[in-house]
């Protein structure tokens, strides 16, 4: 079971002991602060006292509420410091997995054509991720290990941790990416090593197995961000026995029944504001047209044909 | 309008502090791009020295004399309207106008001449360059074309100033506007001192 | 502020100021011909402030400004100078 | 105003009637309401799109509206929020009615110029609304415009850049106005240890306004420029940067929160010593602390960026800055807190807002400095700890400052008294209502809940949930409060020109002023707030 503050990293401990000095001090403060208000509103209340003294400095005590404060901010900067200096040294012999963030999917590469859509990582080993981006910026988010950095293109970031709880946790994307950023979603699954081995050996090598072209074309266009090939709905309807599919779409003059042949897709594709499937919204889908071109429209209906639906 | 306005008059020393407000602010707007330039330049300094040595230097320093001595003839028209001598000082304006006219010409051929062999953003010979000359040209057309676009004000300034001067609306004792456009053009001139050799004499 | 009694700056005074620009330009060409390495964009930067502080205190009358307006100018040159330090300290350590 | 026969002696809101008096008025107390009204408008709906997003995360999944229609929300309410309503909020409500009559002047440097600013702010809160609504497609991006994103994504982003470029150039031309009037319009007598502290506020503010705006604006050209003319400053497959696009917008967007925060300090440094009828201690050190946090606060952009791939050197750098700028921060409350300690304290409505500032205020300042360590900033950058520490740092200080401001000023502004019944009622709500609506989102965010996030994991329900009812008790609040505010400006009683009994100059001018303020400028002999001089009134 997951809880909520779980510390899953060899980082965690530092970063909570940040955590715990700051908000400490944050609650003794806030809390002194308000009762002295209080205090003052009661204690000097215009019904009680009728005569307000007249002094209106005292250099001591801004000597110290300046100081005090100085020092105490100076720690928790230490604190901050100490817990993060750790994250930017890799240990030279973390196992380096590439982390591949596109709209708005997390791929993990293994190497050798070894990708996975979990992170699969082995209980207590050093562990790096490199942080690639094929669009815009994301960011990698594993609340339980306490690490977070950016996946932006052109840079090549990283982060690396040591899991040292075993279980399953959940993986965000915490920078802004467009539409569907909050379900931008992973999961991090930390395993024996002896598991993990077993794991990499049977993960199936899908990197360069190559692709039907109108596949290619659909990856290099982000539609599979909102459809899937597998069934499952997410934004969009599935691919899924797309071709031959019989749907209501509603149109400016109605709702009519439609059976998805080769101009019908292309038409969706180019203009999917005109008919648009029953059950989804106008405008979600931004108009292709002239975007694709014809040749790869063509691959894209050719790879539909390929799972017809039965 | 309002019948009882408020004081009307802006006395010299307000509207000059005004102004040299403003001008901080316009160094700042092009202090962004130094910023750009100085982090693009450290990441491509090959680019940039191969990049630049597409731009004709000699134009470039043919534009900064002509702004050096614009500023001056702006400077001397101020002394001049100080002494009384309102045809000098419009004289010396309409010099330096002439100047910025010789200076935007300079720009045009040599803008021109860019485009005429398709350098300029988007087009396919710049798509086709190296990312580091892409960012030097991106960043010349920005600055020179934002500077440009300030001598522009500048000269329509003066030519206001001119105007006034004419009509005795600025006199030996009323020349506020007068200063601040001079200010004004100073700055112009004041951005092209930075610009002229972190454009056009990379080494 | 004081500054009733406006300072003229004399033609000559800005015929000169003019000169010593021109020849801090031809200076800054030059410098780039005799290739002095790794210093030349110090060097064309020093220059450039150069002329920009002349051009600040001369034609732009900030000689015979009070002192608060030299200050401000100064300080916000700093700032600037400060900001662009910053910005590059992430570059330079990357 | 027209069937009154009453003779009201004439002032800035009876001189002259009709609207076009209004539109065309230089009188910077009238300007002043132009923003007052322009902005209330501009905030009641971005608030209203802020209750629209609580209703929709108030379950996990969609609720009432689509993730397309989520996030131009945040967007939009992000943009009007920050550049239209906080932005100039205080210092061109306030600042434009009192900053004059505080320093003894009878307007500011450049009247014209200030209304011009008015419109100019105009112009760009209008383009920012059109941004929202035109071709049916919102901005998405967040109002930081991130690229690559807000160069790729397919939407007004165009207009809404314009919009924050104009509402930027208003915000200079005020910096700029207020800076001068400082400098030049002073009363006699008044030197710069004479000024009132509010004055002192707005002056620290206005060099941050005029000093880094310009560099979001040449910052959002380039966007522009990278959109409409394919220059890529930004764009990695053009070999720009992303991440100095952040820095840039950084390094105005950091001093920007210290432009909405120093005048609501100003604000609640003129209302404790006079409702605790006694001078404000340490005036000294609250003036340099204003400086301090207006140059400081220019430094410390980066921590905005610490997970952004950001060199090692930097981080540290900016989370060490970040860390000092808290000083002077603490300085004023512990100075405020010592201004009330002794006094004769009044607990009016302007006082409960102003002390619930100090409490929401330190919130969100502590809650800043988890945010500025380096460590907690991992766990914490982008969650709703962020939202949650900026809605508590900028409603919670800013806001309530400005109720602070409205109830304190309001009967110098419209010479009426406002009910303190419905004030104190209102005051309840707003209150409860606002650490119900975003404290849980604390906790949510320390356990990993990210922002400008459309759906959830249901694992945070419970606090999104708490958060939606807190909104919902806040929006009672606030009808309560505006509506005090609105029924009183014409129907109250009438205030006598001095109901505080405050020693700053705008006290000692009738209610409403009138309209050149002084019949005779005062000449100022002594410092602002001294309570044991027997002053007129
Ligand atoms: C009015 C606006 C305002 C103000 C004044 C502040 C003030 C501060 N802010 Fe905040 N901040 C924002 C508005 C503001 N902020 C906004 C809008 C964002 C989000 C932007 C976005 O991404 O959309 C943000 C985000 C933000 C971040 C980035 C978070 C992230 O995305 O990762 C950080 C990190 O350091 C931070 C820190 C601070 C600090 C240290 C202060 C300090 O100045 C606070 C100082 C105050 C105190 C410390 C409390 C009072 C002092 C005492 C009671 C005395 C006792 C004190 C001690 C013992 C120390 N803020
Ligand atoms: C001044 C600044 C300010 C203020 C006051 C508010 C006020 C509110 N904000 Fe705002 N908020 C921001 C600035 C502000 N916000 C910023 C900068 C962001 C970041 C955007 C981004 O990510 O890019 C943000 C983001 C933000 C989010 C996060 C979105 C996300 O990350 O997923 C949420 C979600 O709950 C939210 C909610 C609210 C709510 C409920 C209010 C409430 O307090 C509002 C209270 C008001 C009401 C509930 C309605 C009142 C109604 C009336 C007064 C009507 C009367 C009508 C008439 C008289 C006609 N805001
Ligand atoms: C932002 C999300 C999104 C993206 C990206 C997207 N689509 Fe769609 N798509 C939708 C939605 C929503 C619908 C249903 C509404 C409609 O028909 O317009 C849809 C409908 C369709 C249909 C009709 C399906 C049916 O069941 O009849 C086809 C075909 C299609 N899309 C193809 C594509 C292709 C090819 C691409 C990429 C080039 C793409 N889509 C990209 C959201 C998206
Ligand atoms: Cu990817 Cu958000
Ligand atoms: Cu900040």
């Amino acid at each position: 079971m997951e809880t909520l503050f779980n510390q899953g990293s060899n980082l965690a401990g530092a970063v909570d002991r940040a955590f715990i000095f700051i908000f400490a001090i944050s609650f003794i403060f806030t809390i002194g602060i308000t009762v002295l208000m209080i205090y003052i509103l009661i204690h000097f209340s215009r019904k009680k006292n009728k005569n307000p003294q007249q002094f209106s400095h005292n250099t001591r005590l801004e000597v110290i509420w300046t100081v005090v404060p100085l020092i105490i901010v100076l720690v928790m900067f230490y604190y901050g410091w100490v817990g993060f200096a750790p994250m930017r040294q890799v240990p030279k012999d973390a196992m380096p997995i590439t982390v591949i963030g596109k709209m708005w999917t997390w791929d993990f590469d293994y190497g050798n054509g070894k990708i996975s859509k979990e992170l699969v990582v082995p209980y207590n080993r050093n562990v790096k991720l490199n942080l690639v981006s094929v669009d815009v910026n994301h960011s990698l988010f594993i609340p339980a290990f306490r690490v977070k950095e950016d996946v932006i293109p052109g840079y090549n970031n990283y982060l690396w941790f040591k899991p040292i709880m075993k279980g399953t946790f959940d993986i965000y994307c915490s920078e802004y990416c467009g539409l569907a950023h909050s379900a931008m979603l992973a999961k991090a699954v930390v395993v024996d090593s002896l598991d993990f081995d077993k794991w990499l050996a049977d993960l199936q090598v899908t990197g360069n197995l190559p692709d039907h072209p109108g596949l290619v074309v659909m990856q290099a266009n982000t539609c599979l961000t909102c459809h899937t090939l597998d069934g499952t709905k997410v934004i969009g309807p599935t691919f899924k026995g797309l071709y031959g599919r019989k749907t209501t779409v509603v149109t400016e003059s109605g709702e009519k029944e439609v059976e998805a042949n080769d101009d019908y897709i292309i038409r969706s594709i180019e203009d999917p504001n005109s008919e648009v499937v029953k059950g989804y919204n106008r405008g979600l889908m931004q108009p292709y047209k002239d975007k694709i071109s014809q040749e790869d429209l063509q691959k894209i209906v050719d790879y539909f044909k390929t799972n017809a639906a039965k | 309008m309002s019948t009882t306005e408020h004081s009307e008059h802006i006395d010299s020393d307000t509207g000059k502090l005004g102004m040299w407000l403003f001008l901080f602010t316009e160094l700042f707007l092009f202090g962004g791009l130094f910023i750009v330039y100085a982090v693009m330049r450290s990441k491509y300094a090959a680019d940039f020295h191969h990049a630049a040595l597409e731009l004709n230097a000699f134009i470039g320093a043919t534009n900064t004399v002509v702004l050096l001595v614009s500023s001056m003839t702006v400077a001397m028209s101020l002394t001049a309207i100080q002494q009384k001598k309102a045809g000098k000082a419009m004289g010396l304006l309409l010099i330096t106008l002439i100047l910025a006219g010789v200076f935007m010409v300079n720009k045009y051929f040599e803008w021109g001449h860019k485009f005429e062999i398709h350098l300029y953003p988007g087009s396919d010979v710049m798509k086709s360059m190296p990312h580091g000359e892409i960012m030097f040209f991106g960043l010349y057309y920005m600055m020179t074309g934002l500077h440009a676009i300030h001598v522009i004000i500048g000269g329509i300034l003066l030519t206001v100033v001119i105007f006034k001067i004419n009509s005795g609306k600025i006199n030996a004792e009323h020349y506020l506007l007068q200063e601040n456009s001079a200010l004004y053009w100073h700055l112009v001139d004041l951005i092209w001192i930075f610009l002229f050799p972190l454009l056009y004499l990379i080494t | 502020m004081k500054n009733h009694d406006n300072h003229i700056s004399s033609d000559s005074a800005n015929w000169t100021v003019l000169l010593i620009l021109l020849i801090l330009t031809t200076l800054s060409i030059l410098a780039i011909k005799i290739h002095v390495g790794a210093f030349t964009v110090a060097l064309a930067l020093l220059l450039a402030s150069v002329k920009v502080t002349i051009v600040l205190t001369y034609f732009m009358h900030l000689k015979f400004e009070n002192l608060l307006l030299r200050l401000m100018v100064g300080g916000v040159f700093l700032l600037f100078a400060i900001v662009i330090a910053i910005t590059f300290i992430d570059y330079y350590f990357r | 105003m027209t069937n009154t026969v009453t003779k009201e002696p004439l002032n800035y809101l009876n001189h002259e009637t009709g609207l076009w008096s209004w539109l065309t008025s230089t009188d910077h107390k009238r300007i002043g309401l132009l923003y007052m009204y322009s902005i209330t408008v501009f905030f009641c709906v971005a608030a209203i799109l802020g209750l629209l997003m609580r209703i929709e995360k108030m379950a996990p999944g969609q609720t009432i509206m689509t993730a397309q229609t989520y996030n131009g929300m945040f967007t939009i309410h992000g943009i009007i929020m920050i550049f239209i309503v906080v932005i100039p909020g205080l210092a061109a409500v306030f600042g434009n009615i009192f900053l004059p009559i505080m320093i003894g002047a009878k307007d500011v440097a450049f009247p014209k110029l200030n209304l011009f600013s008015w419109y100019l702010f105009m112009t760009g809160a209008m383009l920012g609304l059109y941004s929202q609504f035109a071709n049916g497609h919102s901005p998405d991006t967040g109002w930081t415009f991130y690229v690559p994103y807000s160069a790729e994504a397919s939407s007004n982003v165009v207009v809404a850049l314009t919009a924050a470029f104009v509402l930027g150039f208003a915000s200079i031309l005020t910096g700029l106005n207020f800076i001068v009037t400082i400098h030049r319009m002073r009363a006699p007598g008044m030197t710069w240890f004479r000024m009132p502290l509010f004055p002192w506020s707005l002056y620290a503010t206005a060099w941050i306004q005029l000093l880094a705006t310009p560099i979001v604006g040449i910052t959002l050209l380039m966007v522009i420029a990278e959109r409409t003319l394919h220059i890529g400053f930004f764009d990695p497959s053009l070999g720009g940067d992303p991440v100095l696009y952040q820095h840039l917008f950084w390094i105005y967007s950091h001093p920007a929160v210290y432009v909405m925060i120093l005048p609501a300090m100003g604000v609640v440094t003129e209302i404790f010593p006079t409702f605790s009828q006694k001078p404000v201690f340490g005036y000294v050190p609250i003036v340099f602390s204003s400086m301090a946090i207006a140059l400081v606060g220019y430094f410390v952009w980066g921590h905005h960026m610490f997970t952004s791939g950001m060199s090692y050197e930097s981080r540290w750098f900016f989370s060490f800055l970040t860390f000092l700028v808290a000083i002077p921060s603490a300085i004023k409350v512990f100075n405020w807190l010592s201004t009330m300690y002794g006094g004769s304290v009044d607990l009016k409505p302007p006082l409960l807002f102003a002390i619930s500032f100090i409490f929401l205020f330190t919130i969100g300042g502590f809650t800043g400095l988890a945010l500025g360590s380096l460590a907690t900033n991992i766990q914490l950058h982008n969650t709703e700890f962020v939202v949650a520490h900026f809605h508590y740092i900028i409603f919670g200080g800013m806001g309530f400052a400005f109720f602070a401001a409205i109830h304190y000023w309001f009967p110098k502004i419209y010479g009426r008294m406002y009910s303190f019944k419905w004030a104190n009622i209102s005051w309840g709500f707003l209150f409860v209502g606002f650490n119900l609506l975003y404290f849980p989102l604390f906790i949510v965010g320390i356990q990993g809940m990210p922002r400008r996030y459309f759906d959830y994991d249901p694992k945070f329900q419970l606090g999104e949930a708490l958060s939606t009812i807190g909104a919902f008790i806040l929006i009672i609040g606030l009808i309560g409060m505006i509506t005090n505010l609105i029924y009183h400006s014409r129907r109250g009683a009438i205030a006598p020109a001095n109901p505080w009994h405050g020693v700053t100059l705008e006290w000692q001018i009738p209610s409403p002023p009138p309209h050149e303020n002084f019949d005779e400028i005062p000449v100022i002999t002594h410092e602002p707030y001294r309570f044991d001089h027997p002053h007129t009134n």
